[in-house]
C-alpha cells in the first residue's frame, strides 16, 4: 500500500514539474502550450547530448555532474521555450483562440519530429545512471536516486513558488494573469514578462526531462506527448493558472494513476487518467484551488 | 390587464456585493419606460438578470404573467423578450442581412431535412427570412450596404443593425441598453422616432439611458435606480422634482449649504417655488 | 454563460473588392467542376496506387467536411474527431462480420452509434470554454482508441480484418476503380449536404454561436442544443467516413485512429479555410496527398507539417480560402419603406424545430 | 490483366446517369429568378468542357481505365520485389536492419546472374507501422509492377496489405510479422517464415517446464504481436498444467514508469517473468524489476532481442536474462562470414530480423527459379512445394497453413551483454 503511495508521489513530482509550466503559461496568456510536453523531451535529449559529449564520468562525480547538466539544460530549454514563444505565439497574441491552439500543435510536431530527424528515431540511453542502494521504509521500497530526484523537484517547486509570491517579477506575472490590459496600463512590460514566464516554464520542464532521463535511462522522441497530456490533466485538477494548484494536481494525479492502474490493470491506465481529466473539467472546471471567475456579460 | 413586465424585489449579488438590492418596477404594453441612475446603480445588472444572463439571489421576474426568473436567456427570449447590448454584441464576420436574421431563429419554418434536400418549404422560409430582414432594416431606416460584413460598418449603422436584429424577434418586450450611447445629435433624434414607432407597434419599451434630454422627451414613465434599488417611479416631471433623485445625482452637501442648494434647485426647476 | 467570445479578434481584411480571379473562385459552378475532375481522374490514371490514394483523399474530404461543421461553422475546436471515424469503422466492421451483412446494411447501426457517441462526447463537454473543450475532446479521442485496443469485441490491438467490400444492387464494387467511384458519389452528396446545412437556418445558428454565443442566446437560440446538433452531424459524417475507410482497407486497427489523424483532419479544415466548404475540400486533398509526395522523406515530412502549420497560422490565420461574408444586395427592386402592420410585432411565432 | 471489363463499363455509365439524375431532381428550382436562368445555361457548358477534357486525356493517359495500360508483368526488365517495411515512426530502426538484410541477398543473387536470367530489384516502400500508409505502400508496389512481396514487420499494419497483394495475385513471404491473425485470413498467397506466436509460445512453455518453473507472470505491451504470444502462452500453460500462471497483465507502450506492473509482479512472487513486448519497454521493466529487488528469472520474446535491451536495462540487470528467439546471426555457428559481409556492405552490425529478411529474398528467388516464371500462381505453388531449402532457421518446409514446420525457436541468454545460444530445445 505505502509502495503505491510512494510510486504515485514519485511519478507525481514529474507531472507537477511539467504542470507548473502549463499553469504559468496558461495563467498569463490563456494559452494551452501543446509543445510544453515536447520541451520536456527536448530537455532529456539536451541532457543526453551534453553528458555524452563530456565522456566517461567517474561514478562518485555522477551526482554533481548531473546537477551541472541539470542547470545547463534548464538554461538551454528555457531559451528554446522563449524561441518558440517569439516565433509561434507572439505574432498571434491577439488572433482567435483557435489559431493559437493550432500553432501549438504545429510547434509540438516540429519539436517531436525535428529531434527525431537530428538524433535519429531510435531511443537513446542516458550515459549517467543514478545508481544507489534502496531500503525499505514503512513497507515501501525507496531507492536513493528516487529521494535525490524528489528533493530536487521539491526544491524547484518551492523556489518557484516563493519567486512568484515575493519578487516584483512574480507580482507582475500575477498582475498579467488577472488583467493583461490593466497591467499594460500600469507600465508592466507584458512581452518581457511573458518571455520570462516561458523561460521558467520551459526550464522546469527541461529539468524534469533530465531527471527522467537519469532515472529511467531510456529517452525517445515521442515521450513528450503522453506526459504532456498528463501534466495538463494535473494542472487542470489543481486549478489551471494556479501555481500551488499545479503542484498539488501533479502529486494527486500520480497517486490516482498508481491506484487506478492497480485496480484496472496496466492497459486501462491512460483511460483512467483521461477519465479523471474529463470528470474534473465538466464537474469542477476551475479545479481544486482555482477561483471562480464570474462571467461578466 | 396585468403589466407586460413585472419585476419585484429582485436581488443579485457578485461575491457578497449586492449589485441589485430589492428592485421593483413594471412596464405595460405600448409604453416607453426609461431606467436611469448614476453609474453603478445596477441598471445593466438588472437588465442582464431579466434576460437570464445572471441568476438572481431572490425576487421574481414575470413577463405577461409568466414567471421567467432564473431561466436561460433562450427560454426567456422565447416568451417574447428581446434586447440590445450596452456595447454592441453583433456578429462581426457575418453580413448585415445575416445579423438581422439572427433574430429570426425562433420563426422556425425549416428543419435540417428541408435544408439537406432544398425542399420547397426550405426555399419559402429562406425567401421569407430575406424579405423580413430587408423589411426590418427599412423599419429602422438603415441605408448602408446590406451584403457586406457588419465589422466594416460605421458605429451608428451598427447600432441600427442591432436594433433591426432585436426588432426582427417580433417580441412584446423590447429592452434597450443605452441605445443612444455614442450617437450624434441627429442619430439620437432618429432613435426617438424609432422608439415611438416600436411603441406604436404595441410593444413595451424599457430603456436604459443617460442623456436626460432623450429620457425626458421620449419616456412616459421613468424609474430611477440608486445602489441597486428604485428610488423613484413616475412621469418624467414627477421624477425631476423628487428630492431623493436630486440627492442621488447632485449628492448632499453638509446641512446649512444643503437647504440653500435644495431651494436653488427647486427654484430653477419650478419657477413658482412651490415646495414638494 | 460560457464565454465563447473572442473579443481579442484581430481585424481581418475581408471584403476586398472581388477581383476577376476571386469571382471565379466564388462561382457556384466550382462544385460541379470539382465533381467532373473527380469523375475524370480514373480515365487518366487508374493504377491501384493512384486509386488507393484517390479513395483515401475522397474519404478524407468527407472527414474534413464533417469536422468543418463542428470547427468551421460552430467554432468548437474538436481535437478528438477521429474517435467518430473509429466508432463508424468499428461498428460497420463488427456488425458486418457478426451478422454477415453487406457493409451498406450497417449504415443504420453506424448512424445510431455515431449519434450516441456525439451525445456522450458532446453532452458534458459543450458547456466548456473552447480551450477546455479542445483538451476534453482530445481525451475522449484517446479513450475511444485505447478502449478499442483493450476490448476483445473490437479485436484488441490487431483490430478487425476481412471486412466485406461494398455491394450495390448485386454489383460487386470491391475492386479499386468502382469503389473509388462509389466513394466519389457518396462523398459528393455528403459534402453537398454539409454545404447546404451551412446555408440553412441551423447553419446560421451555428455561425451565430461561433461569432457571439451570448448574443445568440439572447436572440432565442438554445446554444447548447445547437452546439450538440453540430456535434451530432459531425459525428455522423465522421462515422460514414469510418465505414468507407473500413470497406476501403478491409482491416482496421487502433493504430489508424491516433491523435495524429485528428490533427491532420483539423489541419485540412483550418488550412483550407474554416467554414468554407470549397476551401476545406482543397485543404483535405492537399493534406491527404502531401504525405504521399513526401513519402521517402521519412520523419522529415512531419517536421515540414509542423512548420507549415505554424507558418500558415502566423501569416494567414483565416486559412487558404476563407469563407467570404458576402450576399447579393437585392434580387428584386428596392421594396418601399413598408411599415409593418401594428399586429405584426406583438405575436412572436412559436419556437420552430431545429 | 486489363482493368476494363464489360461489367465495369456498365458501372461507369450507371454512375454518370445517377449523378445527372440527382442534379436534375435536386437542382430543379421552383423560383425561376433571373439568376437561375443563367445557371441553367451554364451547366451544360461545364459538363461539355469536362467531357471533352476526359476524352482528350483518356486517349493520351497511360494507365487510364480506357487506355487499358497493357499488361504490366511483361517478361523483360528487372524482377521487382516489393518490401513494405517501417522506415519512419517508432519502429524505423528495425526497418533499417530488414532493408539491409534484403539488399544483401539481392546483391548476392544478382552477382550470380539473378533469377531466370533477369536481375532482381528491391522496391522499398515505407509502411511506417500504420495501416493506412502500409495499404498505400502496398498499392504503390503493386502499381510499380511487383511480382512478389518480402515485407511485413508490424502485424497490425501488415494485415490490410494481405488482400491488396492477394487481389493482385502477388505471393507474400513475410519475414517478421507473425501474429496468428495473418494466418487466420487463410489467403493462399501468404507465407510466414518467422515462427508464429503459437510456435514461440510452445517453445517458451517447453523451456519453462524443462527449467522447473512453478509459477510464471506473463506481461505484454498491448500490441497485436505481443498480446498474441502472451495469450497463446497462457493457453498452453493452462493445458499443460504443471506451471501456474500467477499473473497475466499488460502495460501501455511508450511510458517511462512501470512501477505499478513491477508492484503487481512483486506481489505475485513468480519464479519467472515472461515479457512478450518490444525491447524499449522490456529494458525499462527489467531495470525497475531488479531495482525493486526481484530475484526470479526473466525471459523475453523475440521482439525484445536487441542490443539496446541490455543498455536500457543496464548490463548488470540484464545479465542472465533468457529469450525465446529464432537464430540470430551471432548465435548461429558459421554465420560469422555472413555478419562480416553485412557489416562490410552497410558499415553496421546486423540486428533483429536481418537474417529473416535475407532469407525471405532467397526463398522468393528460389520459388521463382523452381516455378520458372514470375506468375503469381506458379510461384505460390512452388513455395508450397519447397522442402529442405536451407535458411537460417533450418531446412524450410511450409505447413498447410503456410507457416514454418519447425518453429525454429531456441532459448538464448544474455552473457557479457550479448545474446548467446543457451538451449536449442530439440
Amino acid at each position: 500500500m505505502t509502495q503505491l503511495i510512494w510510486n504515485g508521489l514519485f511519478v507525481g513530482s514529474f507531472y507537477a514539474l511539467i504542470a507548473l509550466g502549463y499553469s504559468m503559461v496558461y495563467g498569463i496568456i490563456k494559452l494551452l502550450n501543446f509543445a510544453h510536453g515536447d520541451i520536456y523531451m527536448v530537455g532529456a535529449f539536451i541532457g543526453f547530448a551534453v553528458l555524452s559529449s563530456v565522456g566517461v564520468i567517474p561514478a562518485s562525480m555522477s551526482i554533481t555532474a548531473l546537477l551541472i547538466v541539470l542547470l545547463l539544460t534548464m538554461i538551454i530549454t528555457g531559451g528554446i521555450g522563449v524561441g518558440i514563444e517569439y516565433l509561434a505565439y507572439r505574432p498571434l497574441r491577439n488572433s482567435p483562440r483557435l489559431a493559437v491552439l493550432i500553432t501549438a500543435v504545429g510547434a509540438s510536431f516540429t519539436l517531436e519530429y525535428g529531434v527525431s530527424a537530428i538524433a535519429g528515431p531510435n531511443p537513446k540511453v542516458f550515459p549517467v545512471r543514478l545508481e544507489g542502494e534502496s531500503f525499505d521504509f514503512l513497507g515501501a521500497r525507496i531507492s536513493a536516486p528516487q529521494i535525490v530526484l524528489m528533493v530536487i523537484a521539491v526544491v524547484l517547486m518551492l523556489s518557484l513558488n516563493s519567486y512568484i509570491q515575493r519578487t516584483s517579477m512574480g507580482r507582475a506575472m500575477r498582475a498579467i494573469a488577472l488583467d493583461p490590459k490593466g497591467a499594460l496600463l500600469m507600465g508592466v512590460n507584458v512581452n518581457k514578462i511573458i518571455t520570462w514566464t516561458f523561460f521558467i516554464g520551459s526550464a522546469l520542464a527541461g529539468a524534469a526531462g533530465v531527471m527522467a532521463g537519469a532515472y529511467y535511462g531510456k529517452i525517445d522522441f515521442l515521450m513528450g506527448f503522453i506526459i504532456g497530456l498528463k501534466a495538463f490533466t494535473a494542472a487542470v485538477i489543481g486549478g489551471i493558472g494556479n501555481i500551488k494548484g499545479a503542484m498539488l494536481g501533479g502529486l494527486l494525479l500520480g497517486l490516482l494513476e498508481a491506484f487506478g492502474s492497480q485496480w484496472l490493470g496496466g492497459q486501462w491506465r491512460d483511460v483512467f487518467t483521461f477519465g479523471v481529466l474529463i470528470a474534473f473539467l465538466t464537474l469542477k472546471p476551475t479545479g481544486l484551488l482555482g477561483e471562480r471567475v464570474t462571467e461578466r456579460v | 390587464m396585468s403589466p407586460l413586465l413585472e419585476v419585484n424585489e429582485l436581488q443579485i449579488a457578485f461575491g457578497g456585493v449586492k449589485a441589485v438590492n430589492g428592485l421593483t418596477f413594471s412596464a405595460d404594453a405600448g409604453e416607453i419606460v426609461s431606467v436611469i441612475g448614476p453609474n453603478g446603480a445596477g441598471k445593466t445588472s438588472a437588465f442582464n438578470c431579466i434576460t437570464g444572463f445572471y441568476k438572481p439571489v431572490s425576487g421574481t421576474v414575470l413577463v405577461d404573467g409568466q414567471d421567467i426568473t432564473g431561466k436561460r436567456p433562450a427560454a426567456i427570449a422565447a416568451t417574447g423578450v428581446t434586447r440590445t447590448f450596452q456595447n454592441l454584441r453583433l456578429f462581426p464576420d457575418l453580413t448585415v442581412l445575416d445579423n438581422v436574421r439572427g433574430g429570426m431563429h425562433l420563426y422556425g419554418g425549416q428543419n435540417f431535412v428541408d435544408a439537406l434536400f432544398h425542399t420547397p418549404r426550405y426555399r419559402k422560409s429562406e425567401a421569407y427570412y430575406t424579405d423580413e430582414a430587408h423589411r426590418w432594416l427599412d423599419f429602422v431606416g438603415y441605408r448602408g450596404g446590406r451584403g457586406i460584413p457588419v465589422r466594416n460598418l460605421a458605429y451608428g449603422q451598427q447600432r441600427q443593425v442591432e436594433m433591426a436584429r432585436a426588432m426582427a424577434r417580433k417580441a412584446k418586450l423590447v429592452l434597450l441598453d443605452e441605445p443612444g450611447a455614442g450617437l450624434n445629435h441627429s442619430e439620437k433624434r432618429e432613435l426617438l422616432q424609432l422608439c415611438r414607432k416600436i411603441r406604436d407597434l404595441g410593444a413595451a419599451v424599457v430603456l436604459i439611458e443617460h442623456d436626460m434630454s432623450v429620457v425626458m422627451e421620449v419616456s412616459e414613465r421613468v424609474v430611477v435606480m440608486n445602489f441597486g434599488k428604485e428610488i423613484a417611479d413616475g412621469t418624467p416631471d414627477e421624477v425631476k422634482k423628487n428630492p431623493q433623485v436630486i440627492e442621488a445625482y447632485l449628492g448632499k452637501a453638509d446641512e446649512p449649504a444643503a437647504d440653500e442648494a435644495k431651494d436653488a434647485a427647486g427654484r430653477a426647476e419650478n419657477p413658482d417655488g412651490g415646495k414638494l | 454563460m460560457s464565454e465563447n467570445v473572442d473579443t481579442s479578434r484581430a481585424p481581418r481584411r475581408i471584403g476586398k473588392p472581388a477581383s476577376r480571379f476571386s469571382r471565379l473562385f466564388e462561382s457556384k459552378q466550382l462544385g460541379w467542376g470539382a465533381f467532373v475532375v473527380a469523375i475524370v481522374f480514373p480515365f487518366i490514371l487508374a493504377t491501384p496506387y493512384a486509386m488507393n490514394i484517390g479513395t483515401t483523399a475522397v474519404i478524407f474530404i468527407l472527414l474534413a467536411s464533417g469536422l468543418n461543421i463542428v470547427v468551421g461553422y460552430c467554432g468548437l475546436l474538436d481535437l478528438g474527431y477521429i474517435a467518430f471515424m473509429a466508432v463508424g469503422a468499428y461498428t460497420s466492421g463488427i456488425v458486418s462480420k457478426a451478422w454477415d451483412l453487406p457493409i451498406l446494411f450497417t449504415i443504420p447501426a453506424v448512424l445510431v452509434m455515431c449519434i450516441l457517441a456525439g451525445l456522450i462526447i458532446g453532452g458534458p463537454t459543450l458547456r466548456l470554454r473552447s480551450d477546455y473543450l479542445a483538451i476534453v475532446t482530445l481525451g475522449f479521442g484517446e479513450i475511444i482508441r485505447l478502449t478499442a485496443n483493450n476490448l476483445s469485441i473490437t479485436g484488441g490491438p490487431s483490430g478487425i480484418y476481412g471486412i466485406p467490400g461494398i455491394e450495390l444492387f448485386g454489383l460487386k464494387l470491391s475492386d479499386s476503380v468502382p469503389f473509388y467511384y462509389f466513394c466519389v458519389v457518396v462523398v459528393s452528396l455528403l459534402v453537398l449536404g454539409s454545404a447546404r446545412l451551412g446555408k440553412s437556418r441551423l447553419g446560421r445558428a451555428w455561425r451565430f454561436v461561433r461569432e457571439d454565443e451570448d448574443a445568440a442566446e439572447a436572440m432565442g437560440i438554445h446554444t447548447y442544443k445547437v452546439k450538440l446538433a453540430a456535434y451530432i452531424f459531425g459525428a455522423m459524417w465522421g462515422g460514414l467516413g469510418g465505414m468507407l475507410f473500413a470497406a476501403h482497407l478491409s482491416a482496421i486497427s487502433p493504430q489508424s485512429f491516433v491523435f495524429l489523424q485528428s490533427a491532420l483532419v483539423l489541419m485540412a479544415v483550418v488550412l483550407g479555410g474554416m467554414g468554407n466548404t470549397r476551401g476545406v475540400v482543397v485543404g483535405a486533398v492537399a493534406i491527404s496527398l502531401l504525405p504521399e509526395f513526401l513519402r521517402d522523406m521519412g520523419n522529415l515530412r512531419y517536421v515540414i507539417f509542423g512548420v507549415v502549420l505554424v507558418a500558415v497560422m502566423v501569416l494567414r490565420p483565416q486559412g487558404f480560402w476563407p469563407s467570404r461574408a458576402f450576399e447579393v444586395e437585392r434580387t428584386d427592386g428596392e421594396s418601399e419603406n413598408a411599415d409593418p402592420g401594428p399586429g405584426d410585432s406583438v405575436s412572436p411565432a412559436k419556437g420552430g424545430t431545429l | 490483366m486489363s482493368y476494363f471489363t464489360h461489367q465495369d463499363s456498365v458501372i461507369y455509365l450507371t454512375v454518370a446517369a445517377v449523378t445527372v439524375f440527382v442534379r436534375r431532381v435536386f437542382g430543379l428550382h421552383v423560383v425561376t429568378s433571373k439568376e437561375m436562368q443563367t445557371m441553367k445555361l451554364r451547366i451544360p457548358k461545364v459538363f461539355a468542357v469536362g467531357a471533352v477534357a476526359a476524352a482528350m486525356l483518356a486517349t493520351t493517359g497511360c494507365g487510364g481505365i480506357l487506355g487499358g495500360g497493357g499488361d504490366k508483368t511483361a517478361d523483360s526488365g528487372p524482377i521487382k520485389i516489393a518490401a513494405v517495411i517501417p522506415m519512419s515512426g517508432s519502429s524505423a530502426p528495425t526497418g533499417v536492419y530488414m532493408k539491409n538484410g534484403m539488399q544483401l541477398a539481392v546483391n548476392e543473387i544478382n552477382a550470380k546472374g539473378g533469377v531466370l536470367g533477369r536481375q532482381l530489384a528491391l522496391d522499398l516502400e515505407d509502411g511506417a507501422c500504420d495501416p493506412t500508409q502500409a495499404a498505400a505502400a502496398a498499392n504503390k508496389a503493386v502499381s510499380n509492377g511487383a511480382v512478389i512481396s518480402v515485407g511485413g514487420y508490424c502485424s497490425g499494419a501488415t494485415l490490410p496489405t494481405l488482400p491488396i497483394f492477394s487481389k493482385a495475385n502477388i505471393p507474400m513471404i513475410i519475414p517478421a510479422a507473425n501474429s496468428q491473425d495473418l494466418v487466420n485470413q487463410k489467403l493462399p498467397n501468404v507465407f510466414l517464415i518467422n515462427g508464429t506466436g503459437v510456435q514461440q509460445a510452445a517453445a517458451a512453455v517447453k523451456f519453462m517446464v524443462k527449467d522447473g518453473m512453478k509459477t510464471v507472470a506473463l506481461v505484454d505491451d498491448n500490441t497485436s504481436y505481443s498480446k498474441d504470444i502472451a495469450a497463446e502462452t497462457k493457453k498452453d500453460l493452462a493445458s499443460e498444467g504443471s506451471v501456474k500462471t500467477a499473473l497475466a497483465t499488460s502495460v501501455t507502450a511508450g511510458e517511462s514508469d512501470y512501477s505499478s506492473v513491477v508492484h503487481d509482479i512483486m506481489g505475485a512472487k513468480p519464479d519467472m517473468v515472461y515479457w512478450t513486448g518490444y525491447y524499449q519497454e522490456g529494458g525499462l521493466i527489467i531495470n525497475q524489476l531488479k531495482a525493486a529487488g526481484y530475484q526470479g528469472k526473466i525471459m523475453v520474446a523475440d521482439g525484445s532481442v536487441d542490443p539496446s535491451l541490455v543498455t536500457i536495462a543496464g548490463a548488470a540487470n540484464a545479465e542472465g536474462v533468457l529469450a525465446t528467439m529464432t537464430q540470430t546471426p551471432d548465435t548461429i555457428k558459421g554465420a560469422e562470414t555472413w555478419i562480416a559481409d553485412y557489416t562490410k556492405a552497410f558499415g553496421a552490425a546486423p540486428g533483429p530480423y536481418s537474417t529473416q529478411s535475407y532469407d525471405a529474398v532467397r526463398v522468393a528467388a528460389e520459388a521463382m527459379k523452381q516455378a520458372k516464371s514470375t506468375d503469381g500462381d506458379a510461384v505460390t505453388k512452388a513455395l508450397t512445394a519447397i522442402d529442405g531449402f536451407q535458411i537460417f532457421s533450418g531446412p524450410l518446409k511450409f505447413t498447410p497453413e503456410h507457416t514454418l514446420s519447425n518453429g525454429g525457436f531456441q532459448i538464448l541468454a544474455v552473457q557479457g551483454g550479448k545474446f548467446v545460444l543457451k538451449d536449442t530445445l530439440n
